[in-house]
């Protein structure tokens, strides 16, 4: 038996299953979640009791990490951050994808005028940077979280919107719908009983992705000192906080924030990356 | 061709209008005065506020000041800062050659890095591919500042190889100071950049026009060149042009993590002091630039794909 | 005399995931110069995977074996320079046009390509072979066609030009894969006319692939017809239409409604078409078979010569003249599982 | 003394921009009879389709069916409705026109609830009895779209369009995707449903050899504009349009060569 040609194609094949760094991606979201429910509660010590002369100093008795630039226990700020940090970023998400889901199946459903207008809209509001459009909501309504928050969902929107829009036109066009308009069913059973469930995969995957820029966004914007006020323990505002001992040679609580937010936010963009490619396999 | 770019043009200008009534419009309904921030919030004699009303024109109406705003603006000036009484064009243009130098010198990285792996690891296999993979997969989870932080502690810190903070002198110099920046700007987007390339040119790889050229016995590089590279490049253009734009509000991330004295950095500082012309000034600047890279993309896409001779790009 | 291609024993496997599918089991048949041979089957019968194998065009992964010889030379063993010599001279017509011409590059590009790349041909002479190749498929004004892309042109203009790009690298074998199905019934007609009289002209061979026994049978002298990745019959055209020796030939040329009259019913097959990989042991079609018997389920049928054809039926000789009379399968039957 | 028609078509017309997809087409249809459309691709016959149904609105003309008119948009739920238990139709692609999410049990029932106040028990005989009648067993009503294969599925989409019990099938090139043998299976279970129900159909198809299998009457359009309108029998035996007669030998049969020919002001082909 002659080969011909060489396998290339074995990365596709445990496409069922979720594979190691898959359950690991699984994983390291459920640590995150628990965190941010009960990190608060559960954290040994209190976050934000500062005591100068433990300034960066590393482990210590039953500070398992040591203290921050300003003595305070630096693993019960990573837990207590946690639920600021993802709370936040769940926010963003949340609102992004449920304006974008809507703008996107009434669009597609109409087409026409309401799509052109719509299509105008989000044109421009594209023109905003979520970062741009963070920093400006700061100048207006003061810095914090609800501001940064607010401007990072308004600004995904157009981004969620037009890979909604895409799949919802694509579903419109589907002669089932057809079908089922013949059938005299309304506008309203078609997008809420058949469209909208059959872009749920999407819309979960895209809320997914979309969690994860959240979080890489809301922290930078509480580094710029725009977002999470400082001395609320918050993954972000830890970096931005450690810079200084960072660049005396004291990298951990920085470095420790950093890792927590790299971590989650590649389990979430994992998840999500395979959710979508799922959602579209599904669809063909 | 011709009616393409009028069409895209009138966009540009529509969308810019839009975007900078919004922008004024915004801080305009900003709570608190912006006198309060130039006076520390201190009571003010009523003949010295009404002259410094007279001076900022803050007692003409929105429409009015909106409109002179936007007049001088497209006469190069934006108005005054009120704390740092200069003119907010010479701040903007005190700084945004380090900016400009910091998204020019990442997105050479990202075009080379980025386009050249992903080509790579499309065609390559076995090891060269799962190389690519892993590489772009940990760069994408990379958030630019905290790329910033691993970078100046292991290569500023540690290594002592390049400066951890500031912006330099003479252009050497200055090249040796972007370059952290760059980089750190760059982590996310390359991995961006090389995934989208590596799935557009897996995908040409597998078309069925291809198929056409491997069975007319084609050498498979001029195969590859002529028809899974040409086509890919549309894909290619639209993530890398749309990448480099999102730099540009990025980089003020970038800028203040490294100190360098950029438009980004600076805006973020005008935000806390409620500078609102400064924020207005450069959040015009920032978004013009955002639109104009944006309408170069759509341009490369119509002049790269034929198919696309009217109208706009298919989403 | 010997054949052009000589395909023996092919059986091909794909992969799917973790696994191996087979499409094509022990396929043999032998095209001379010259010779027109229909392919037709359903869908999974396997006849599209054979033009591929021939053509060394097999997805990423695919495991062949048996033997292919195309004018002396052993063609799974080809590699390198000596195979794009051997898939310059068999040239592919496809189903979809719009799918297999560049869509970026001008008419002018796709079809003096091989002419430069391969055959270093100058650009200007080129360009006039192919407005020349252009006239012969019937394109008005090719100076302006060549000039254009092709989303400028209609899906028969489009197959003509595929035609005409084929005829051009001077090839020995066409395999022409479902060329017409995309078309409309008049264009199929003009394209085939064209194919046909060009074939003819320069004496070349073609496997013409198809789902159509009547368009297979018009152009070609003789017609295989392929189940489940095998070959169940192999004739002169004309007889395998008026006097089919296998019952899923003879299922096929009654199933087809008629243009010239209406049947009170169609003599429909119960069931539906299978891929190898699904496919029974035993006879393949016995599932689906008026005629199977026990025996049919449990052995393999082999292909064996039967007045100037092959057939795989072991009842093929007693079933003689008895199958296009075979009364149309029960309506029960009929609807059981298709 | 004819009855009056089930549906009647009068001088319908559809533009798209300045391009005329349907130009003044007329036919009647009567209860238990067949009607073809039938044309190459650009000829209107899809948008003839569209029309009846209510997905595409006519620029002129009328279309009444079982005499009430519905050329133009439905006012209000209940019209919407009940013009869904006059007309129905199966589309060409098996694969896009199920709801990949519901099994074909759930897909008719729903259609049910929507039209009726049948009782669930109701519901399941006539899903049965639908089910049966299609020839779908109970492991295939009950599966999702993606077990089934084409021809299973276009099984479903005619239950669902016969789940209203209309009067009137349109069938927009419905067998045209399908295999031989399934095709032929399939339009003897449209004969039987004919037989059956007293159902009339109008086949949509560039496939003279379906039309002829299963329609009493054809209308041959050619870019928007009818050529020929007549028994199909006769139309196919003697074509008098020289249009209709390019068709009719275009079809390879026994002893047809394709010939290099005809168009004689045709529009360079389509």
């Amino acid at each position: 038996m002659s080969v011909l040609t060489l396998d290339i194609v074995t990365r596709r094949r445990r496409r069922s299953g979720l594979g190691v760094l898959g359950w690991t991606s699984l994983a390291v979201v459920a640590v995150a979640v628990l965190l941010a429910i009960v990190g608060p509660v559960l954290r040994p010590f209190d976050p934000n009791l500062a005591d100068l002369s433990f300034a960066n100093v590393g482990a210590y008795g039953s500070h398992v990490l040591g203290f921050d630039g300003q003595g305070r226990d630096l693993l019960s700020r990573l837990m207590a951050g946690a639920r600021t940090t993802l709370t936040g970023a769940a926010f963003v998400a949340l609102v992004a994808i449920v304006a974008g889901s809507l703008i996107a199946v009434v669009t597609a459903w109409f087409g026409g005028v309401v799509d052109a207008f719509a299509a105008a809209v989000l044109d421009v509001l594209f023109a905003f940077p979520g970062i741009l459009l963070a920093v400006v909501a700061a100048a207006i309504l003061g810095p914090g979280l609800l501001s940064a928050g607010l401007a990072l969902a308004v600004a995904y929107i157009p981004y969620v919107t037009r890979v909604l829009r895409g799949a919802a036109l694509k579903e419109r066009a589907m002669t089932y719908v057809a079908a089922l308009e013949v059938q005299g069913f309304s506008a309203w059973r078609l997008c809420l009983r058949h469209l909208l469930p059959n872009i749920s995969a999407l819309i979960i995957a895209q809320g997914t992705i979309m969690f994860g820029f959240a979080m890489v966004d809301l922290a930078a914007i509480s580094f710029l000192g725009l977002g999470v006020q400082s001395p609320q323990a918050d993954w972000g505002v830890m970096i931005s906080d450690g810079k200084s001992g960072l660049l005396q040679g004291y990298p951990l609580e920085s470095l420790s924030a950093a890792v927590c937010i790299v971590a989650v936010v590649s389990a979430v963009t994992f998840l999500g990356e395979r959710l979508e490619a799922r959602a579209k396999e599904s669809r063909r | 061709m011709t009616r393409f770019l009028a069409r895209r043009t009138a966009m540009l200008v529509a969308t810019m209008l839009v975007a900078s009534f919004a922008i004024y419009g915004a801080l305009y309904v900003s709570p608190g005065s912006p006198l309060s921030a130039l006076t520390g919030n201190r009571p003010l004699p009523p003949e010295a506020k009404a002259q410094l009303e007279a001076r900022y024109h803050l007692n003409e109406p929105f429409l009015v000041r909106y409109w002179h705003w936007l007049v001088s603006a497209l006469h190069g000036d934006l108005g005054e800062s009120i704390p740092l009484h200069e003119n907010v064009s010479t701040l903007i243009g005190q700084r945004v050659g380090v900016t400009a130098g910091l998204v020019l010198l990442t997105s050479v990285i990202i075009v080379i890095a980025g386009v050249g792996l992903g080509i790579l690891g499309a065609l390559g296999k076995g090891l060269v591919d799962n190389g690519v993979l892993l590489a772009s997969t940990v760069s994408a989870a990379l958030p630019s500042f905290a790329a910033a932080v691993v970078l100046q502690f292991v290569v500023a810190v540690k290594l002592g190889w390049l400066p951890a903070l500031g912006t330099g002198h003479g252009f050497a110099d200055s090249l040796r100071h972007l370059l952290l920046p760059a980089l750190a700007l760059a982590a996310t987007s390359v991995a961006l950049v090389t995934r989208v390339t590596r799935a557009a040119v897996r995908e040409e790889t597998g078309r069925e026009h291809v198929q056409t050229a491997v069975s007319r016995g084609l050498p498979w590089p001029s195969v590859v060149r002529r028809h899974v590279l040409r086509n890919a490049a549309i894909p290619i253009t639209t993530v890398v042009g749309i990448t480099i734009a999102s730099l540009i509000a990025l980089s003020a991330v970038v800028e203040t993590a490294f100190g360098l004295n950029g438009l980004g950095a600076y805006l973020v500082q005008a935000a806390q002091n409620k500078d609102v012309a400064v924020v207005q000034g450069i959040s015009l600047v920032l978004v013009l630039a955002f639109v104009l890279t944006n309408m170069l993309v759509d341009i490369a896409y119509a002049v790269l794909d034929p198919r696309l001779t009217l109208g706009g790009r298919a989403a | 005399m010997s054949a052009l291609l000589e395909v023996s024993d092919l059986t091909v496997r794909l992969r799917l995931g973790d696994e191996q599918r087979e499409v094509i089991t022990g396929t043999a048949f032998q095209i001379a110069a010259g010779e027109a041979m229909g392919l037709v089957g359903e869908s999974g019968s396997g006849k599209s995977m054979t033009a591929k194998a021939i053509a060394r065009l097999l997805p990423l992964g695919a495991r062949v074996s048996g033997r292919v010889t195309f004018d002396g030379a052993d063609v799974l063993a080809l590699h390198g320079a000596e195979l794009r010599r051997h898939r310059a001279r068999v040239a592919v017509v496809f189903q979809d046009p719009r799918a297999h011409i560049n869509p970026v590059r001008r008419i002018d590009d796709f079809m003096t390509e091989s002419l430069r790349l391969l055959d270093d041909v100058p650009r200007a002479e080129a360009r006039r072979r192919a407005a020349a190749a252009l006239e012969e498929v019937g394109i008005d004004d090719p100076a302006k066609r060549l000039r254009q892309f092709p989303h400028e042109l209609s899906g028969g203009m489009l197959q003509r030009v595929m035609i005409a790009t084929a005829l051009l690298s001077e090839p020995r074998l066409l395999l022409a894969d479902e060329c017409t199905t995309a078309l409309d019934v008049t264009t199929q007609a003009e394209v085939m006319a064209i194919l046909d009289d060009l074939r003819r002209d320069r004496g070349l061979a073609m496997l013409f692939i198809t789902h159509d026994l009547e368009l297979a049978g018009a152009v070609c002298d003789r017609t295989t017809v392929m189940y489940a990745g095998q070959i169940v019959e192999t004739r002169g055209s004309q007889r395998l239409h008026d006097d089919p020796l296998h019952p899923y030939s003879a299922a096929l040329v009654q199933a087809r409604p008629s243009v010239t009259a209406t049947a009170p019913r169609l003599n429909a097959i119960p069931g539906r078409p299978v891929s190898a990989f699904e496919a029974p042991g035993g006879c393949r079609f016995a599932p689906r078979c008026p005629h199977a018997v026990d025996a049919c389920r449990s052995h393999d049928q082999q292909l064996t010569a039967l007045d100037g054809g092959w057939v795989r039926c072991s009842w093929a000789a007693e079933l003689r003249g008895r199958l296009l009379a075979s009364s149309p399968a029960s309506s029960s039957g009929e609807n059981a599982n298709a | 003394m004819p009855e009056d028609p089930i549906l009647a078509v009068r001088g319908l017309r559809k533009q798209f921009g300045a391009h005329v997809a349907v130009d003044d087409l007329s036919f009647d249809l009567h209860r238990g009879r067949s009607l073809a459309v039938v044309g190459e691709s650009g000829s209107g016959k899809t948008t003839v389709a569209r029309m009846i149904v209510g997905l595409e609105r006519p620029a002129a003309g009328t279309i009444v069916a079982c005499g009430r008119d519905r050329s133009r948009p439905a006012r209000g739920g209940a019209e919407r409705k009940r013009r869904g238990r006059e007309v129905q139709i199966v589309f060409q692609d098996p694969y896009a026109s199920l709801d990949p999410r519901q099994s074909g049990a759930v897909l008719v029932d729903e259609v049910l609830r929507v039209h009726h106040d049948h009782d669930a028990a109701t519901r399941r005989r006539i899903t049965g009895e639908l089910a049966d009648l299609v020839g779908l067993d109970q492991r295939q009503i009950n599966a999702l779209p993606r077990d089934l294969s084409g021809g299973q599925r276009q099984r479903l989409a005619i239950a669902r369009a016969l789940a209203t019990d209309p009067r009137v099938l349109i069938l927009d090139e419905s067998v045209a995707a399908l295999d031989v043998s399934i095709q032929a299976q399939v339009l003897n279970v449209l004969a039987d449903i004919r037989d059956e129900r007293g159902i009339s159909y109008i086949l949509i198809s560039h496939d003279l050899a379906v039309v002829r299998q299963l329609t009493d009457d054809a209308v041959v359009m050619r870019k928007g504009a009818v050529v020929e309108h007549g028994p199909t029998g006769r139309l196919l035996d003697d074509p008098q349009h020289p249009y209709t007669r390019m068709l009719r030998a275009s079809v390879p049969g026994p002893g047809w060569k394709p010939a290099r020919t005809l168009r004689p002001a045709a529009p360079p082909s389509s």
